[in-house]
């Protein structure tokens, strides 16, 4: 089955590199490759969407993550994906990359080329490959069906190889880097920064560590491909990149982190909890810079008391978790409603209920976020669409909580957390918050609850010129915060604190609808379905449906106006990752029916804790309504 | 509202710091209550430090002593059951020109929020803490607390507790506070030493305070009391910074002994984390805010 | 103003007491009375609201008990309702009774006689008393406005008159028996019951303090009230009593202690909290007479997984809180949902959010109790109606709980945990469930998760025939209860216990309307509303309008064809005790328009803390819809 | 599913019960952790206790650690981080007859959990309680734990841990737990005497097994390591019922000592508990339920 070795096995030279802007596969078959080809017409790809799928110890993250970087240093658009085993001792994972020069939206229902380490990884995602897609395997491990004519394979002996090139001393330790040079080379990639990337993050190490990474890296590219590289990839000049900014290539918890640090977050608290934890430990990390803290907490109830703790110290705080923990911090979150303190509060959803899925995506805390507490406790819950907005929606957060006094909920997801994306690097120079204390002296008629404005506390330290100084609790409290047992004024309390979540939302722009404006279906979604449903309403319309998408990202309150937008259209389905529940309807679909009892609101929603792929939005939509049919009555 | 025709005047800047102007409402315990005399300690305390008026702030958890910071006039509050521990350690960790004081009962401190207390004290997070310990749960009127002794007959245990009681000092010795005593409520010029050394120590302070329940529990802490003719015995030769010898202090049987307990200086968690600070400055060579996010970015390129 | 000493204050002599059954009120003015009358046509009354207005360390909660106790046995419907003043050391607190034989539904809206021992009483309550009703005050602390016609004010010296009877040595307290005493000859009530319950209660106590008790009561019985009592009040005959099982007075906390125990439940475990503790300390005292266990844990979050692995064990528990502690069970309440443990779990409601208004009553807990967990967690939630339904609430979800194998939610109220009420005694003998453990070997196909059947588990100390033990865990899992990460078995175990939900409600009767069956408004309530809900519907179709009552036990999920009835409608509006929230729905009425997208569902709902007066509903209809005009163009 | 094929044919009932018969999934922990080690000993102590297979339970909370139940062919299995030991206390109080097993981490024990052990403890409610500490956070990757030694560099301590670590041993002796032992992974014969003497104890048994995680803190226990050129010492001459000489043993520098520091005789919450039962029982003569409720009702008339 495997090929073995070939001819040519000297150290590769690297050609003058242009960076690839679209390529173009082309899937006539060729000496180099196994067995018959599928379709054989070269066709031009927008993108290419490339697996890796092989045991989490190969490091395929990491190479993945290399052409991440490369991809968004190349001002290219990038998306990536990528499963994590929930046992500890690792197992099967995968690491896709979806890279092109249009905007990428999702990472990819097919891929185009699949690189399989083992057996198992074959025989789990070669279903995933696009007929007429490429599959390079390990002809070392790996035995295909020869009579699967749909794909065309590539046996490369790449532990052989891998082996070989280190020397045996290292057992199969580089296999990642011998597939990262091989794909170097097929997709002609910019070697100069790719080594570059690799240099970076094995340069700290030992020296020999570096030499292995490199020599394993030349294998790969070395490798005779030029046949493959020549028939199946021609890579095109790059358009001329437009002059905007730079690209950044970041995951979401690193955008979020940064978006914090730029909305002028400089304390926080936390414990540790999957996928929650690397915003905890980039802030443990990066914030001292800044001259703030970051405490590892003892639990979840102790870092949102911290958290609460310092802003009411003057210092807006942010705390975080996924599902478990958030639950944990429902008392203390409707304490600081109670009390008005502002607030952020990260929820890194994952699969649920309890302990659940760990690893998996799932977008089923929203009704939490609303409701976990007990009493009437508005809450500000906001969800970032995609990484750049990940990074977007913290500085939002920051300008909600501290002009409303009030907690935020950001409600991102597993999913956001790993993915890797390229965005425009943001405008620091303008969204830069500085985080200030105010301790002046308050006025003779300071009242940190008046009925009547949106309450502005007094700092701890700053005098008060009345020489009456407020509290703050979590009882019913009169305007000075003194606890109150008055009828009157808790209803009157309550209403301050709904009020004031009126006056947000009338301030929110209304999202603009993508799409048509009116027509058969409106797409809503909320969080990280936006790319999916934006290629899917794509997909639709190409079908001759007319077909919107509005998206969310401030989800309670909303902006006025959602009910006009829901009039035009004959159906509005709420794409969401939860369950429908007992009555059929998934949590924003809930939320969108009780606001505005519109029955023509109904749900597509999944809990397989995966990403949705757009055809199974495009197969949800057709499920509940017959297009053609009402096209045709239409 | 009620609170308006109580509050005095403002002392002027500068100007010392009264009982009078630290005043705010009439406390809502019952009369007799030994919280009353806690109260009126701390504001000797407080006359004694002559901390700016506006940088003491006050909290508590939730229970009939832990109304306390309602009844000072100072910045503070009342947070959540359990937790007021956590809440302050980030007001003193974010705000280290702030004196804080933390108040709460023994339901508050050694039940729901034993865990709390236990990792703020290894953390040695700088501030003061008073337990006002009545050996029962007053506000929700007379349950079993973990400081409740065997045999003591509340709401849920009418037939007598059969749990064995925490001993709290033996508990705060190994907990990591750095400052650890014990006192009574009828002793007030004890009461003052002690939360005064409390507030002057750098570090986790903790004292714990026996303050009779009268609705409730009556007559407990007579037995400390020379007035009901019981001993209240001091602490003597002891080296305060010996954690195995308060350990076995702490094991005295009741009514126990009186006095510091344990005493030790260790780094707080607030020159740990200012350390950290001061180390990131110096490697990032005092760059500015913008710059340093700026950099983090470009690496991301 | 004080009418002083007057001639008869000999020994008092008890009349052969019948039982009062109705009551008679004419306020017509005698010499007795102080001042001039309102209006003065002598009425008959369905029933008396006795309001009793002192500070809580008067003893009037024992009195009024007494009062509701007596009423109980004298086979009246009686209700009472309190107020607990919310500082540590005591205040203002009223009690309240209300009796009468036919059928009471709320505490009532006004008093017909207000006994007020202080000026603060009178001046507090003095608005609560109906125009022509009697005011009796205490001559020795009481002031009253003499220029205030609309009543009939009585004043009798009732503290000097109590230390005179029982000596000075006692301060003044025995005012509360006094009164009684007082109440006792003016309504003829059933003396040697009466002393009968007043020795029941002071008995158990020193000699000197049963003495003193009954030289007050004394006092009072004999205080010359003859021309009062004739005038005011004239009893009539009890009416034959039905045939029917004897009456008790409860309250609901009480009720719902003992709906547990004869359900068969003997473990739980709980932490105490205003107003959830009673039910704690009942059980902690009768559990062990029934063989079981009640644990005080260290809070909340110990409680329930103590209350969990009491069931896990085989004993299906209870564990319950109030707000606060409900927040804090949310993380394990959510693992019990996903582990499918039977399991109850009470919330006595109170004023929110935080630790919001403790001692007043509020609804405001129901999307917690459905939402308040992360992930997709399907909930079974009950609300009982009045103190007798707190028992058989209490049977029901035990039912379910076993039946289903998931943790059930009771929301009970502030309102109800302290409330007496008289009805009549439960038929123990058909109703009591035995408990008993299954420990007998399951079979060689045994599987805790089956997908097509429900859950249920094989204690611990169950032999397993396949010799593989079952677990159970808050990670997804397969049949057997081991961890799984497959997606399609996470969306299988979704729907597993969502779908068990749906079987639930299938098999739920649908309540029956009271009322009209069709017509302008439908209220619907949830809990303790029912009773001033019902009144209202009576008054409201008393002024010509169709109206109808529906009130739901089971919130979720719940019975079958409410939309049909919702149908029959104009408007629904939704009665209930929480915020409108930022859209204006209520949190009942949001879930019902999210389930039925009806736009005719609105709802009544205040914050107040305290509970719905009859006329505050009148009001709150007719300001949401225009009865006259509708029922004109109708 | 996957442990349809690793699950061997049941014993039948009285046939003595065998390593085979307890193996349930195969593990799925690093190649090397030394969470590897105590459960072959744990196989090994039950093969020794001989319980009826369907009366053992065994619980966790969450960590690498608390996944032990999968591995074990019983009853059982993974409740919440934190809170096994109140879970698991019930399933011990509600069934005498059940033979309850704990296991979890360092985390789950001492941070999280920190409060339901010491509470649990205190209660002394009869079970055994297995913390398998690594001085790290392992299933989540790399954070700083409540045992983590200063300056040990983790994921939320990039430039080393600053907080002042617990002391599990002084911990536990104050807990009022009446059987506390300490062992070490790969001292498999003392680690299975400890785990036995445990099991065996009536009451709350406590043993903390230094166990290595191999990914994220490899080393950390070489010290106490013969075979790494550490020292194993065991406990000598000491009186196991006093606690301040256990206390003291427990305050000796690293890596100390092994063995059993505590070890005392006091009432179980189980027989106190069991005690309440029968006085009522005696009180109300032993009417049945429906009587006992009958009457309750009739009082209310
Ligand atoms: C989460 C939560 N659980 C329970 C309560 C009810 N609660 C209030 S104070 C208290 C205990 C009071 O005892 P302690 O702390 O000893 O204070 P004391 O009243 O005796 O001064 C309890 C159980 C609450 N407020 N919040
Ligand atoms: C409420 C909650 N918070 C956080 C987590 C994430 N979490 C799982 S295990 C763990 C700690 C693991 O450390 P340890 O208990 O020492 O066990 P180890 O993995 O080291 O054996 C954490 C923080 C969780 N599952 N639930
Ligand atoms: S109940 Fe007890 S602790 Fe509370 S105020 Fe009264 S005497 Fe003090
Ligand atoms: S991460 Fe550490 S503790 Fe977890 S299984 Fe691996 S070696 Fe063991
Ligand atoms: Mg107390
Ligand atoms: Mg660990």
């Amino acid at each position: 089955m495997a090929r073995g070795g070939t001819d040519c096995d000297t150290a590769p030279h690297y050609p003058h590199q242009i960076t690839p802007v679209s390529i173009m596969v082309s899937s006539s078959s060729e000496p180099l490759t196994d067995g018959a080809p599928a379709a054989s017409v070269p066709r031009s790809l927008q993108d290419v969407v490339i697996r890796l799928a092989g045991n989490s110890q190969d490091g395929i993250q990491t190479i993945g993550g290399f052409l991440a970087r490369l991809a968004g240093r190349s001002d290219q658009d990038v998306m990536t994906y990528m499963t994590i085993p929930a046992t500890i001792s690792g197992g099967p994972s995968i690491f896709q990359v979806r890279m092109g020069t249009g905007e990428i939206l999702s990472a990819g229902d097919q891929a185009d080329l699949l690189v399989a380490f083992y057996q198992e990884s074959y025989a789990s995602h070669i279903g995933f490959l696009r007929p007429g897609g490429v599959l390079i395997y390990d002809s070392d491990h790996v035995k295909i069906d020869a009579d699967d004519h749909r794909f065309t394979p590539v046996g490369i002996p790449i532990t052989g190889r891998t082996v070989e090139a280190v020397g045996g001393s290292s057992k199969d330790k580089g296999k990642n880097l011998f597939v990262l040079g091989l794909l170097a080379r097929l997709f002609e990639l910019d070697v100069a920064k790719l080594t570059g990337l690799v240099k970076d993050r094995f340069g700290g190490r030992s020296e020999d560590i570096l030499r292995n990474a490199m020599l394993a890296f030349d294998a790969g590219y070395g490798y005779p491909s030029d046949n493959l590289r020549q028939s199946f990839f021609r890579l095109e000049a790059p358009a001329a990149t437009e002059g905007g900014r730079p690209k950044v290539t970041l995951d979401g918890n690193t955008a979020l982190s940064y978006g914090l640090i730029a909305a002028g977050v400089r304390y926080g608290a936390g414990y540790p909890i999957t996928p929650w934890s690397s915003i905890m430990e980039t802030l443990r990390t990066e914030l001292s810079k800044y001259g703030g803290i970051f405490v590892q907490t003892e639990d979840e109830l102790a870092a949102i008391s911290y958290a609460l703790g310092f802003s009411y110290a003057g210092h807006l705080a942010v705390t975080g978790s996924s599902g478990p923990g958030l639950s944990l911090k429902m008392e203390a979150l409707g304490w600081g409603t109670m009390a008005e303190i502002p607030l952020i509060v990260i929820n890194v959803q994952r699969g649920g209920p309890s302990t659940g899925m760990p690893t998996n995506v799932e977008q089923s805390d929203l009704l939490q976020a609303l409701y976990g507490s007990h009493g009437d406790t508005p809450r500000v819950v906001l969800a970032p669409k995609n990484v750049e907005e990940c990074f977007y929606v913290a500085l939002e957060a920051a300008r909600i909580a501290r002009k409303f006094s009030t907690p935020v909920i950001i409600l991102s997801d597993q999913g956001l957390s790993s993915r890797i994306e390229a965005f425009d690097e943001p405008e620091l120079e303008k969204l830069m918050v500085d985080p200030k204390l105010n301790l002046s002296e308050r006025g003779l008629d300071f009242k940190p609850y008046p009925l009547d404005r949106i309450t502005k506390h007094a700092t701890p330290g700053s005098r008060i010129a009345s020489g009456k100084y407020p509290t703050v609790t979590g009882l019913e409290h009169d305007e000075m915060g003194h606890p109150s047992g008055n009828s009157a004024m808790h209803q009157k309390m309550n209403e301050k604190r709904r009020e004031k979540l009126k006056a947000l939302a009338a301030e929110l722009p209304l999202p603009e609808v993508y799409g048509d404006a009116e027509g058969d279906v409106l797409l809503v979604g909320w969080g990280s379905t936006w790319g999916p449903v934006r290629e899917a309403v794509g997909r639709l319309r190409a079908g001759g449906a007319k077909v919107g998408q509005l998206h969310l990202m401030h989800l309670n309150p909303m902006p006025l106006g959602i009910d006009a937008i829901f009039r035009r259209y004959r159906h509005v389905l709420v794409v969401e990752m939860n369950d429908p529940g007992i009555y059929g309807f998934g949590q924003m679909a809930m939320l969108l029916r009780a606001q505005l009892a519109m029955p023509h609101i109904a749900s597509v929603a999944k809990t397989d804790g995966l990403t949705f792929k757009v055809n199974e939005i495009v197969v949800g939509v057709n499920k509940r309504v017959d297009l053609n049919r009402e096209g045709a009555r239409a | 509202m009620s609170s308006a025709t109580l509050t005095p005047p403002p002392a002027a800047p500068g100007a010392p710091l009264t009982k009078k102007a630290l005043t705010a409402d009439h406390p809502t315990w019952c009369p007799g209550c030994g919280d009353f005399a806690v109260l009126a300690s701390f504001y000797r305390v407080l006359e004694r430090l002559q901390y700016p008026q506006e940088s003491i702030v006050t909290m508590a958890g939730i229970g009939c002593s832990s109304r306390f910071p309602y009844f000072v006039n100072t910045h503070g509050g009342h947070f959540i059951h359990g937790r007021s521990l956590p809440f302050s350690a980030a007001v003193s960790l974010g705000r280290d020109d702030l004196h804080v004081f933390v108040f709460g009962g023994d339901g508050d401190g050694f039940s729901i929020g034993g865990n709390h207390l236990v990792h703020t004290a290894r953390k040695n997070v700088n501030l003061t803490y008073v337990i006002m310990d009545n050996f029962v749960y007053g506000l929700t009127k007379k349950q079993t607390s973990p400081t409740s002794p065997i045999g003591f007959k509340s709401k849920t245990d009418p037939t007598g507790a059969i749990d064995q009681p925490i001993n709290p000092m033996r508990t705060l010795v190994n907990s990591g506070a750095t400052f650890v005593a014990r006192s009574h409520a009828t002793q007030v010029n004890h009461m003052i030493e002690m939360m005064e050394r409390a507030a002057r120590h750098d570090g986790f302070s903790v004292v714990e305070i026996l303050s009779e329940c009268v609705e409730f529990y009556e007559g407990a802490f007579d037995g400390a009391n020379p007035r009901k003719g019981g001993q209240f015995k001091l602490i003597e030769n002891h080296d305060p910074s010996d954690q195995v010898a308060a350990y076995k202090l702490a094991s005295e049987p009741w009514p126990g002994l009186f006095g510091v307990f344990y005493e030790a200086t260790r780094p707080t968690k607030n020159a740990l984390e200012a350390g950290l600070i001061a180390k990131a400055r110096e490697r990032t060579k005092g760059a500015g805010d913008l710059e340093l996010l700026q950099a983090s970015f470009r690496k991301a390129r």
